[in-house]
Formats: C-alpha cells, structure tokens, sequence
C-alpha cells in the first residue's frame, strides 16, 4: 500500500472536515453547558467518578454493551437489536479499521483526520498481501454488516409492524434529513470503494461491483463523484446530528458515565435531565408499551415526545405530555437507555406556581401504641374489603396491631408528590412522620402499594420497619401463624404498577397468592404488566379517556383465561372493577378467605 | 254494525284510542269542546326525547281517525247509565247511545297567575312553558324580547305545592324546563340560561341525557332554589330571589324574561260529568282509578274507562299507551270477555 | 308590569269591612312615635266621617312587642288580648279595630289559633276568668284601621282639600307604599289584597290621586325585627334591611313613603337620617330625605289639615318637600311653638340630610 | 360623626349580575368536566379532609360560581383522589383541585 | 326535660309551623335575617326535622336562633306549609325555658328586652313609654326626638296626646285597676315566673362570666361581635 496522491489531499474531505468539525464543537459544548448546569455537588461526584478505575471500566463497558452492541435492544427484539448493533458496531469497526489501515500501511498520515475515512483514496495497492486482505475483507464484511441493518432499517419504515415495535416517534423533517444521510452513508461509500477497488483493493463487496461497474462505466471519471457523495452525506448527518434524534449518540457516551457516578435527575429541563432527553434514541419503544396508546390514541403524550418538546422547549406541549401521563412507569423500565419518563414528568410538574399554598388539614392526632401500626391509605377506603382482609388475618395470626388511618393518619403524600407539589408532599411525610415515630410502633404495614413506594422512598422513620402486607402476610404463613388452603379458582395476577416496577415486587404477590388459590398470567406481566388506566399519576386525563386504557389492560388479563382477577392494589382493584366481567379480588382477601 | 263508543277528549289519548277502537269495529264518537284536535300537546312545538315535530306527530294520528265521527267544539251535556250502557247527549244535538265510555279529558295547565309572586300577567317579561312552546311554534309573543341576554325558569310552578292546591309532582315539567333551556340557548347563545329547581326529576328514556348535555354542551346553570319572589325593575329586568340551598345563601338574579314551568293539575271541565256519571275523584284531584297499579284505565264503574292525564300527570308516550290499553280494554268489556 | 294583572288579583282579595261601629285599641309604639296620627284617625272617623269609634281608657297594649321579643309566653300574651276582646264585648261591640299592625297580626294569630286549637281557647278563658274573672266574645270583625281608612277612602276623596298630585307640574305623585308584615303575610286573605301586592294603601293613594310605584323590595320588611331594634347590639340589622330597601326604591325617585304600620314610618325616616349620617347618603332630591308618612297623616293633609296638627314635626325627614309640590300651606315658623304658641327652642339639626 | 354604636352590614346575598365568573370560565377551559357536576355530594362524602376542613369539591366548585371563597377548602386538599374515583359524572376532580390552586393571585 | 322535639312539639305555634319541609328555600330567599347575618332559617327546620337531641340542644344554646325578626315573611312563601318563624319562636321560648339562652350573645339579650318590655307592660301598661325610652341610647331616634323628649309634656300637649291624663287617648294614663288585671294574667300565664327564670339563669350566667348584673346586662343589651355577620 502506498500514498496515492502526494498531496494526501482531495477537497472532497472538505465536507467530511466541515461536517466532523461542527458536530466535535457542538458536542463539546453542550457538554460544558450540561456540566455546568450540574449542581458542584453533581459536578465533583462526576469528575471524582472518572477518576475511579472501577467506575471508569464500568462506564467503557456500559459505552461498548450499550451504544455499540446495544445489549437491552437484543432483548427485547433480536431483530431489532441486530440492525441497530449491525449499524453501530460496523460503523465503529470501519472507523477502527480504518484508522488501523492507515496505521499499517501510511502511518505518517495518522495526523489527517480524515485519512482513515477516506482512505482507499487516497491510497494504491503495491502488493496484495495477506494482511490486507484480511483487512480489505474485514472492512467489506462490517460495510455489508452495516447494509444489512440499514436495509432492515429501510424495511422496518416500509412494514413497521413485523419488528413488533408497532409505532414510532413521527420523524420530523431534520430527522428524515439525518435518516436518509445516513442510509446514503455507506452505500456511497461502497459504491466509492467499488469505484477504486481496481487501485486501492478490495475484498467480496467491492471488487466484484467495481468489476461490474467496469464493464460499463469508466472508471475514473466516476470515481470522484462518489467520493464527494460519500463525504457530503457524511457532512449532512453529522450537520444535522444535532438537531435530530442521533444526538442520542454522543448524549448516550456522557449518560451512562454520568448515570454510574450516581446522578439522579433534579430538574427536567437542566443538567443529567439535559443528557437524559437528548439520549433519546427516539426508537418508539416507549409508544407501545405506554397504556395510554390504546387504539393509536394519545400517542403524542408519549416519553419520546416528553423528551422531543423538551429540547424544542414547547412549553404548551411539556405541560399538556407531563400532565397526561399516568406514571406507569413501564416506558422506563422498558427504555433502551433508562430515559425516566415519570420522573422527568413529576418535575416538570413540579416547576408550576401554585398560588393556593397546602396546609396539612389535621391537627394533633395521637396515636395509640401498639406493635404494629396498619395503614390502609386513602384508596382503601373505596375498597374496604382489603383492609377488612388485613385486620382480619391480623387478629387471625394473633398480631398486636392498630389503625393509623383511624387515628389521624390521612395520606402518604405521594398523590401530592406525582402532582409534583413536592414540598406540599414533604409537609405530608413530615407530619405523618411525627404521628408515626411517636406511636411508638415498631413495623408499619401498608397495604396500598401506592403508600408503599412513598413510605420506602420518602420516608425517614428510624426503627420503624416499613412492610408492606405481601411479605407481612407470606411471613405469617412462613412462622406458621396462619395456615391457608388452596382454593380451585384460578386467578390472573394483575401487577400493580406501584408494587411491580414501582418498588420490584414481583414474585412475592404470586407465591403468596399460589399458596391460596390458582394462578394464571396476563399476556404482559411482571416488568411489562398494563396499568390498570386508574392511576393517579395523571392529572388530565379524565374518566372517560381512561375507560378504553382499562378494557385493554383487562383484554390482556382474559388472555389468561383466568376465573377471576387478583390484584395487590385498591386502585386497581376499584378500578379494574368497573368493567370487569369475572370478579377482581385483592390478594388480602383471597388469603383472608382461604385460611384454615 | 258494531256498538258505540263515545271517546271524551281529542288530545293524543283520545286519537290514539279512535284509531284503535276504529280499527276493531266499532262505530266510535270523538267529542272534542276546541275547535281543534290534538289538545295541548296540538300547542308544543317539539316532544322530548326525540325532539320530534308535534306538527307531524297530530297530523299523523288525526290523519289515522279520517273515517271516525268527529265532534269539535262540542261538550257532553248529559251522560245516563241506560240499557246496559250510556245515553250521551252532546252539546251539538246529537244523542248517542254507547256501549262504552273513554274519559280522556286530560289535564289543565296550572293557572301560573295563582303564584302571585312569580307576577305572571303582571310582569313583562314572564310567560309560561305554554306560552314558550307557542311562540316556537311561530306565535308572537311580546313578553319575549328580541335578544334576551338572561333566561331563567322556574321548575315546580304549581307542582308540589300545598298552598297552591297541588302537593304533586308534574312529572314533565323538569324535562320540559331543560329542553326549553336547551331550545332557547340553541336560539340565544350568548343568553346565560337560570333553571331554578328543587330536585330534578329526570326519569324517563334518554332524560338524564339532556341534563347532561345542558350542563356540558350549552353551560346552563342549574339553581337549586325555588324561586321566593320575582319583581320588575326600573328598566323591565325581572329581579328573581330564591336561596342558593346548595351553599345556604339567598341569592338574586336580574333577568330579561321567565319562563313559569306550570304544572298539570287535574281538568275540572269534566265535573258535571264525573257528577252524572257518579265517577270518583282522587285525593289528588284526578280521575279516581279502580288502582293505580294495574288497573289505572278502570273507573270502577261498568262500561267507563279512563286513558291519558285525566286519572294523573302523564307523559305523552305514557298517554298513549294507555290509550291503546283502554281500547283492548273496551273490546274486551264490550266482547264480554 | 300590567295594571290589570293586580287589579284581578285586588279583586280576590277583598275583605268584609262594617262601615261602622269599631272598637278602637291603640298602639305603643304608635302613641310614642306618632301621638298625632291616632288622634287624627279618630278626629276623621269620629268628627269628620262621624263615624261609631269607641275606645275605653281601660284597654292596654296587647302585649304584641314584648311577645315577639319573646320575653312573654304564649299563653300571657293571649290573655292579655283576651282581655281586650272582653273590654270590647263589654263595651257592646264585636268590630274590634287595632291601630297597630302588630296587634293586628296577634289578634288574627290569637283567633286563627285558637279555631285550629280550641283547647288552647278553653284554657285562655280560664286564665282570663282567673286573673280579671273576665269574660269575652271573639271579635266579628276584626280590621286594622288602615282597613277602615282604605273603606272610607272615598269618602275622604269627597272632602279632599289637597289630592296627591304635584301642584307644579300636574302629575300625580309618585308613593311608595310600605305595608306592615304582619298585615297580610301570615294570613294573605285578612289583608286587603292579600299579601303579594297589599291594595290597603295602593288603594287609598290611587283614590286620593297619587300614583303608587312598585319597586323590587316593595314587599320585604323594613327591618324592625322586634329584638333586632330593641336590643341596641342588633340595630344594624333594622339599618341594613330599610338601607336595602332604599336603594331599591331610590331609580323610581318617590316623591313620599306612605305606611300602615307603627314601626316602619318610624324606621324608615329615622334610618334615613342614620344612613345620611353614616355614609352621607340621602334619596331625596337636594339633599333631603324621602318624606315618610303614615295614612293618617296622609289622609289628613288631604283633608286640609295642618301639617303641625299632624305631628309632621316630629319627623325627622323633612316633610317640607312633599308638602309644598300638594301645595299645602303651612306656617315654617310654627314647625316647633307649642299648643299656645310658646317657643319651645328647635331641635338640632341633622349634619347630612336637609332639615327644616 | 356620631356613635350609633351600629352600623350597616354587608349582605350575603349572591347577586348572579355581580360576580366574577372570570376564574369559572378559566376552570372550564382547563378541566371541561367540571361543568357537569350534579351536586350529588359523592366527593366530600369520601373526602377524608372533609371531617377537618369542611373539603368537598362539590362545595368549592359551586362556592367559586357563587362568588365564595374557597381558598382554606382548597388548601386542605392532599390530592388523593378519591373524589375522582367515586364522581358519578367522571369530573377530574383532582385535576380541577390543582388547576383551581393555580388561577388564585 | 330530656326530650326536646316532643317538648317543642307542646308549642302551639311549632305545631302550626313544623310540617315536612322539602328544603327549597323559599323561607331563606326572602329572610331580612338570612341577607345580613350567617343564617340559614330552612336549616333551622331541617335540624329540629332530624329530631335529634343533641342537635336540637345545639340550636338552643346558639345565637342561631336569635337572628329571626319575627317578621312571617316565610310563612308567606313556604309550599309546605310551614312557618320557620314560628319554629324559631318555640326554640326560643325553649331556650329560654331550659336556661340556654345564657349561652349565647344574642340569647342573653333576653334579659335587657324582659326588663325593658315587661318592665314597661307592668308599670305603665305600654310596650314602649317616653319614660323609659332614654335618647342616649336611641340616638338614631334623632335630634328631633331628642326635642320631643325634652319637651314631652308641651308638645304632646300641641299634638292632642292626653299624655298621662285620665280617659281615653294618646298615652293616658292606664288605670291601675288595669295594670293590676295585667299584673295579674302575668301571675297566672307564667308571665312572672319566665321573668323570674330569665333574671335567675342570667345571673348564674353573669357570675360565671365574672361581671356585675349591671354589666352583664349592659354588655347583652349593646356588644355586638362581628361573628354574626358575613364577611
């Protein structure tokens, strides 16, 4: 291999150069700015971070598994995962060949940026040797690694559906821009390689098409013009990169060393939140699995769009999305790069003037002093079975126990708390704080997973061992102070979205449940369990855009052909309830029912 | 030829029955006093649920009757049990002898002027649902101004009053008072419509439906008050007091005209014949029935029966298929069944 | 508002009234406030109309006010009625006649009562015996004067020296009439007219030539309250209701009030001057009141008498006004002399509403 | 100016001519449901504040037609929801709550 | 005394004044009571509807009660019949027969009205007597009644009064013949026995609130807290 031209320089890069400037800028400076948007306390745990080995082998593991290889799309769709890993990964193997091609064969052009981009320009081949072959053949197969993605890419626009990711993010017009570019990308770059194959060498890609396209176009005049194609496509994805969803790219490289150090979200519009919304591949996972798109309704109140009108700064559009979602949770849990949807929502919400302040309505309460203090929650008034369940396995199982709710124990605040009145929240937790250490109990029951997440989350109650009634209850079973029979009737088990993605309480609800009767699962369970359509979490939506979310969720749960619905929620027992045909029990009252 | 029977009433009860007595043979008499058949559905403009043309629905069913003896503007003068049935004389000159008698003489409308603080015939601008539904169905009326910017009606206007001689509902009126609201929005829109009621009695098909849509769809207000007293001012607004029971305050509005929903009371036209016919007035003030579960459209008395707002307040379906049972039921009595 | 429709409802509302033979009782409140008005209703029935209008020293208040002040029982209040419906039998008559509207709404209470509970008579009887060793008939006929007054109105048309009517410009004054509550509200069919459009005053404005305005407050109280004006505490309430009243009637710019019951003329005229005092309002032209008159007073302007006869001065509204567009004559510096003409000083004057 | 020792009161009429409904207005915009409620009285029934502080958005939403102020009612109000949960008439209760707390100055 | 509906139920006028109300307002809409204190006369009805005691009794110590003019407005109006006033006439005369009326502002007023009315009835045989009527506290009365006052004898002497003359007239002198039948139908009405109980429970009630008589019935007679009013 040797320099083909002397110059090492052709004004086709110039493009290349102009393009791969700009996004270098512009990403370094949305760094500093996300950088410095952090608080010094986010901004030291950061730095300090890179400085840790372990964290730092984490971040380059994560960087390599996730954006390069992007593991969590494997799982969830291999097909998906396989375009989109084909396209990352081959990219930077081309771009890391390259750069070893240059090294081995012209290392004196190491300096020129965009010498390994470009190389089989500028090169000729001498003597054809097995090294280069086998790196002629390497970049050929990661060229065809690539196409192969972008042609599922180009099938996946054309028949959305087979990739079960059914709905996308809407693409606007600089994300077609950014989209086609970059499908232009390689196959101008193998029609450019095939054109030089007969100079610079090739392997099974580009020799066999520049020995076609020989036959009938002349060589070196149509050389150039794919070069200029190639690098003004080059030029056009990287000048549109950020402004389109691809700025998910270099976003991704700074969440994922920032996620490690620790960082958690504090405002939605500045710093991590800042790197969050722009990690956004815009990939439409979040569309599906959101329950509020049921028949392709409320589509544009999705995270992708959260997070697209968060960079645009739609304030009308922000406020309406934050204020739609019902805080399921499920768009996290299933992201491909942990974007978090309700939080980012909760703060938003949280940025509204409230010109009527809160004023916690219940003055000095009293608790009476038992072991174990129950509350029930608000919700659970609705729905009395549960807590009547509650107290009487209590009593059963011979347990010490009062009444919070009785007593002056009026809310968790985590209603207050998704409304994102966060302060008005801690008011709540402060107060109920106070009743609750002064009690002088020593467990607190909950059975309302609602209460659950907020007491887990929110509270600081020394000595107090927050419980909630699934393990409280399997507990007793364990220790033998109750005993349950199996009843015949088969029960789908409903995860509620508090107890399941809310606070990782998955199998618990089912062994206790299978202790008691039969049971069955929903079509989407665990991780992927439907919302019941009731949650508080949303402010706007009202009754009747909820009663189609419900019927979905219960059309997943008669999949299982189930007797009747099991749940560990009042809300969603309240209202799953409301339309369903087979009955809806709380877990509580299937055990309360079936013990010896 | 079959025997006769004498129909007393031409409103929707007693047409419907002539349709149907017809229908079966018998040779049937229609006595109407007005000179115009339909009676006071003949003066509404449209009928709840289906707002359908009272025009169309009167046309239909007097066109049902073209082969039935029909007398208008004429009254029963006597009626005599005879020969196993009635000698009727009519105030025309014509005597019949009927096998069978339908009361079907309806209602009255409360006289809105007895609630001497609602000041209707006093006041400009207050008129009754009546007055309402004839100025829809094109009559002039000048107690409407030409763009009234605030409608009120006063629900129970006669109805559930003792000391207006009625202590029962109306049954209609609520309905009748929404659909107006609604009717007089769709024409004013940017009129802000009053209702003031005491409890809304919505009961019927799709009913509930309009008090919805009034809510949602036209933003009339709903006030839950009888109205005290209703006065005029200076510049002819009617100044309207109730008390606002949902928050416990008096409240007062200034108004550009009223609507009285008057109430059914029973027709007391028929007195002398209910006297001849030794028929039983309720305590209500209505028809007598044998019961007032499944025998509503008996009178206790052989060969009389009863169909429509006669023996109570009735809705206009209500009425009609009461009509038809006193029909069956006249064939059954005449059949000896 | 359509004539007619009142007329009708006038016509429903017609009481029985004797044409003579009337037991006359007085009112308290009525003898303190408008000594003169009482005398003039037996100077015009006795001397003028030559009317039978007897009255005995013996007859005391009914105890009406201090019943509604609830500071006397039931049973107290009705015996001491029952007493006077004994001095009435005694004296050989059964019109029983009050001058005052509460009396009026007790006595029609005590009979309405007592026909509903004839227990309840039985016992009052028995009290009255035991107490007076008394005993009565109930009343035939029981009218409140302005009921005799109404009947005679025309009679009084016939002997009119003056008639409602503004003497500059021809039209007819504009009333407002102002009906005691207790005339008609308890019991509509023993007022004349009934309750929600009363004709006992319209009736004696429309005879003597005036024109009766009907504004949106017409029919509500004028605050009185018994123990909302009694108790000083609680006269804010009496102030607010004739203050709401005022400023109702106020746009119809009445030229005078016209009333039947003993505290109202008192009320609205006094909580004119209160008003005026208090925030420097006043609802009649130039700065004066709206002049406020009872029956007698009207009845007795229109028959010629002397303003000061009439007790004018004891107003605190200036009557002036009114008195100079029915053009009556009347000597201003007699407004305050005594019966010989003695000087008895002149009251002070009111800071905010015209005086004279 | 002399010393009565009483004075007029204010009247606690609600004159419909008189009041504000500007904030109504700016309600219904924001929460469309809220115009169909029918006075039934299931929220503040389920209220838990309402033992405390009289809550029920019943109250409020017809106490700021009628010119009332609200205010301690909706300062009381902890979001839980149960209001929305049991309305017959599917008003977003607690969305009105929250906007309501917001178009107060 | 333990059952307070039956009790009001011996009234004469409760029994013409409670029927069924069916809460429409009609009594509330038109109430001079209801536009200018916090009061709400059809609830008065719907709590002695419950006939629950202890509501009942809640009534009777309130100044709820107290805010009535008596003036029958209602009665005028109500569809069913019924009379709050009266209602509210028999609660007072309860209040006052169980000694509750102390509790409350309005309902200690009954000790200066009970002297000043039956004070007057007893003495002079009239409600309301220029002896007794003192401008001080009247000053709405006027400066023209001031005048009157000063010169009562001259100008009801020029106004044909027969002021404290024998005979009939204008505030005659009522005999004392009369004034003691009058004396007597209190003695056996229960007319001096109420006042007797009015003056008795109030004086617990001005011991217990540590004033004099003198200033505990002052205070009744004039203080008005602002508790009754709508803000």
């Amino acid at each position: 291999m040797i320099d083909r031209i002397p110059s090492g320089f052709h004004p086709f890069v110039i493009p290349f150069l102009v393009g791969m400037a700009f996004v270098l800028l512009y990403c370094f400076g949305a760094m500093i700015r996300v950088l410095y948007e952090l608080s010094w306390q986010d901004r030291k745990k950061f730095f300090l971070s890179l400085l840790n080995p372990k964290i730092l082998l984490k971040d380059i593991k994560d960087i390599f598994l996730n954006c390069l290889i992007h593991v969590p799309l494997w799982k969830r769709n291999k097909l998906f995962g396989y375009m989109h890993s084909s396209i990352a990964f081959g990219w930077f193997m081309i771009i890391l060949l390259g750069h070893i091609e240059v090294l081995l064969f012209v290392p004196g052009r190491i300096n020129l940026f965009y010498y390994p981009i470009f190389f089989n320009y500028f090169v000729a081949e001498d003597d054809v040797t097995l090294r280069g072959s086998l790196l002629f053949f390497l970049m050929d197969f990661f060229l065809l690694l690539i196409m192969s993605g972008i042609a599922i890419a180009i099938f996946r626009r054309i028949k959305n559906h087979v990739f079960g990711v059914k709905r996308m993010a809407r693409p606007t017009f600089l994300n077609l821009v950014g989209l086609y570019s970059l499908w232009a990308i390689f196959p101008l770059r193998w029609l450019a390689e095939s054109f030089t194959a007969h100079i610079s060498g090739g392997s099974f890609m580009t020799i066999p098409a520049n020995w076609l396209f020989r036959q009938f176009l002349g060589n070196e005049l149509n050389m150039l013009p794919t070069w200029w194609a190639y690098s003004i496509a080059l030029c056009v994805f990287m000048c549109v990169l950020p402004f389109t969803r691809y700025m998910h790219i270099p976003a991704e490289m700074l969440l994922i060393p920032m996620r490690n150090a620790g960082l958690k979200v504090r405002s939605s519009r500045k710093g991590f939140a800042r790197v969050e919304f722009f990690s956004c591949p815009n990939c439409g996972v979040c569309i599906d699995a959101c329950p509020m798109t049921v028949d392709n309704g409320n589509v544009k109140d999705c995270t992708v769009y959260l997070t697209r009108q968060l960079r645009r700064n739609n304030e009308e559009r922000i406020q309406e999305i934050s204020d739609k979602c019902l805080l399921c949770g499920k768009c996290e849990a299933l992201c491909q790069v942990g974007v978090e949807g309700p939080g980012l929502r909760i703060l938003e919400r949280a940025r509204r003037d409230y010109t009527v302040p809160f004023l916690y309505p219940a003055g000095d309460k009293k608790v009476e002093s038992r072991k174990v203090l129950y509350f029930a929650g608000c919700m659970t008034h609705l729905t009395p079975a549960i807590g009547r369940s509650v107290e009487a396995i209590m009593k059963k199982a011979g347990i010490d126990f009062t009444w919070l709710d009785e007593q002056g124990g009026l809310c968790c605040g985590r209603p207050m708390f998704t409304a994102g009145r966060i302060a008005e929240a801690k008011a709540i937790v402060a107060n109920m704080e106070k009743l609750i250490l002064e009690s002088g109990c020593d467990t607190l029951l909950v059975s309302c997973p609602i209460c659950y997440k907020m007491f887990r989350e929110q509270y600081n109650l020394p000595g107090v061992e927050i419980v909630n009634y699934i393990p409280f209850i399997n507990n007793l079973i364990n220790t033998g102070r109750i005993k349950v029979e199996k009843s015949d009737i088969c029960y789908v088990y409903h995860d509620p979205c508090e107890l399941g993605r809310g606070c990782g309480m998955y199998e618990e609800p089912r062994k206790l449940l299978g202790r008691s009767a039969g049971i069955a699962e929903a079509g989407h369970n665990r991780e992927e369990s439907i919302c019941c359509g009731g949650s508080l979490g949303s402010l706007s939506l009202d009754f009747s855009q909820r009663e189609n979310m419900t019927k979905a969720a219960l059309n997943d749960l008669y999949t299982s052909n189930a007797d009747a619905i099991a749940t560990a929620c009042p809300l969603c027992q309240a209202t799953f309830a409301r339309y369903a045909d087979r009955p809806v029990k709380d877990i509580a009252e299937i055990v309360n029912n079936q013990i010896l | 030829m079959k025997e006769n029977v004498v129909i007393i009433g031409g409103g929707v009860a007693g047409l419907e029955a002539a349709k149907n007595l017809h229908r079966l043979g018998y040779q049937t008499f229609l006595v109407e006093k007005n000179k115009k058949l339909g009676g006071h559905v003949a003066i509404w403009h449209k009928l709840f649920p289906d707002m359908a043309s009272t025009k169309a629905i009167i046309k239909e069913m007097v066109d049902d009757i073209k082969d039935v003896t029909v007398f208008l503007d004429t009254q029963v003068k006597t009626i005599e049990s005879a020969y196993g049935g009635y000698q009727i004389a009519f105030s025309n000159g014509v005597n019949v002898h009927a096998k069978a008698v339908l009361v079907a003489s309806g209602f009255e409308l409360f006289e809105a002027a007895k609630k001497e603080e609602y000041g209707y015939g006093i006041y400009d601008h207050v008129i009754t649902n009546a007055d309402l539904e004839a100025w829809m169905n094109g009559n002039k009326d000048q107690r409407i101004p030409a763009a009234p910017k605030a409608i009120g009606f006063v629900h129970c206007v006669g109805s559930r009053d003792l000391k207006a001689g009625n202590s029962q509902c109306s049954k209609v009126c609520c309905m009748t008072a929404i659909k107006q609201a609604i009717e007089m929005k769709e024409r004013f829109p940017n009129a802000e419509v009053y209702c003031f009621y005491m409890d809304l009695r919505l009961f019927g098909k799709k009913y509930e439906d309009f008090y919805i849509n009034a809510q949602r769809d036209f933003g009339i207000h709903f006030v839950r008050g009888r109205v005290s007293e209703v006065s005029e001012t200076i510049d002819g607004h009617l100044q309207v007091k109730a008390e606002d029971t949902l928050i416990g305050r008096p409240l007062k509005v200034q108004l550009d005209m009223l609507v009285l929903m008057a109430g059914m009371v029973a027709n007391n036209q028929i007195k002398p014949i209910v006297e001849q016919a030794k028929l039983e007035i309720d305590s209500d003030g209505f028809l007598k029935s044998s019961d007032n579960i499944t025998h509503i459209i008996e009178s206790g008395r052989d060969g009389i029966f009863y169909a429509g707002a006669c023996t109570g307040t009735k809705t206009v379906p209500e009425t009609v298929a009461e009509a038809r049972a006193a029909a069956l039921a006249i064939h059954d009595y005449i059949s000896g069944l | 508002m359509i004539y007619e429709g009142k007329q009708k409802i006038w016509s429903d509302y017609q009481k029985e009234i004797p044409d003579d033979h009337w037991y006359y009782v007085r009112s308290c409140i009525r003898q303190n406030f408008f000594p003169a008005s009482e005398r003039m209703f037996t100077e015009i029935t006795q001397k003028v109309l030559g009317k039978d209008v007897y009255e005995t020293p013996y007859h005391t208040t009914c105890g009406g006010i201090a019943y509604h002040c609830d500071t006397i029982p039931q049973e107290t209040v009705m015996t001491i009625v029952a007493r006077q419906f004994a001095l009435m039998t005694e004296a050989g008559y059964e019109n029983y006649c009050p001058s005052c509207i509460t009396s009026f709404g007790n006595y029609a209470e005590t009979l309405e009562t007592w026909r509903e509970f004839p227990e309840l008579e039985a016992k009052i009887r028995e009290n009255l015996w035991k107490a007076c060793k008394r005993e009565f008939n109930k009343p035939k006929y029981l009218a409140h004067s302005s009921d005799l007054i109404y009947h005679w109105r025309e009679e009084i048309r016939k002997r009119a020296k003056h008639l409602l009517i503004n003497q500059e410009t021809g039209e007819p004054l504009r009333i407002v009439e102002h009906i005691g509550c207790h005339y008609s509200k308890m019991f509509p069919h023993k007022g004349v007219g009934g309750a929600e459009y009363p004709y006992v005053l319209a009736g004696m404005v429309e005879s003597w030539g005036g024109q009766v305005i009907d504004y949106p407050e017409r029919r509500h109280c004028c605050g009185y309250g018994f123990r909302q004006y009694h108790a000083k505490a609680n006269r804010g309430y009496s102030l607010s209701n004739t203050h709401k009243k005022f400023e109702s009637m106020e746009p119809y710019k009445p030229d005078a009030i016209i009333t039947n019951c003993p505290g109202c003329p008192y009320f609205l005229d006094r909580w004119q001057y209160v008003i005026a005092e208090q925030t420097g309002k006043t609802y009649g032209e130039n700065g004066y009141g709206i002049p406020v008159f009872t029956y007698e007073e009207i009845a007795g302007l229109v028959l010629g008498y002397d303003p000061w006869d009439l007790g004018l001065q004891l107003h605190q509204v200036a009557v002036e006004p009114l008195l100079k567009k029915m053009g009556v004559e009347y000597d201003p510096k007699a407004k305050y002399l005594g019966l010989n003409k003695e000087d008895l000083m002149r009251p002070e004057m009111p800071n905010s509403i015209k005086c004279c | 100016m002399i010393d009565f020792g009483f004075t007029l009161s204010k009247s606690s009429t609600v004159d419909l001519n008189k009041i504000d409904h500007s904030r109504y207005d700016q309600l219904v915009k924001l929460v469309p449901t809220a115009r169909m409620c029918m006075n039934c009285g299931s929220c503040g029934a389920t209220c838990t504040v309402s033992e405390y502080k009289g809550m029920s958005v019943r109250k409020v939403l017809y106490g700021i037609q009628r010119g009332e102020d609200v205010k301690a009612m909706l300062s009381s109000c902890m979001l839980c929801g149960k209001c929305t949960m049991v309305c017959p008439r599917g008003i977003n209760t607690r969305n009105l709550i929250l906007n309501l707390c917001k178009l107060y100055d | 005394m333990t059952n307070y509906f039956d009790e009001l139920m011996k009234d004469y006028r409760f029994r013409e004044g409670f029927h069924t109300c069916i809460n429409c307002g009609t009594c509330t809409a038109i109430c001079p009571a209801a536009e200018f204190y916090c009061y709400d006369p059809r609830k008065i009805v719907t709590t002695v509807e419950t006939r629950d005691d202890e509501k009942i009794e809640a009534l009777l110590k309130s100044d709820t009660i107290w805010y009535c003019g008596e003036c029958m407005s209602c009665v005028t109006r109500c569809p069913r019949k019924n009379g709050p006033g009266l209602v509210i006439m028999a609660l007072r005369d309860l209040s006052i027969r169980t000694g509750f009326f102390t509790e409350s502002e309005k309902g200690r007023q009954i000790l200066p009205l009970t002297h000043a009315l039956t004070g007057n009835i007893l003495n002079y045989g009239y409600c309301v007597y220029p002896e007794t009527f003192k401008w001080d506290d009247h000053k709405e009365s006027g400066p023209v009644f001031k005048w009157h006052l000063e010169h009562i004898e001259q100008t009801m002497k020029r106004l044909g009064a027969n002021y404290k003359g024998k005979g009939p007239g204008v505030l005659r002198k009522i005999p004392q013949e009369s004034l003691d039948e009058i004396k007597a139908i209190f003695d056996v009405t229960g007319g001096t026995e109420r006042i007797k109980q009015v003056e008795a429970a109030s004086k617990k009630k001005a011991k217990e609130m540590g004033l004099t008589d003198e200033e505990y019935e002052r205070r009744a007679f004039e203080y008005c807290s602002d508790k009754h009013f709508n803000k």
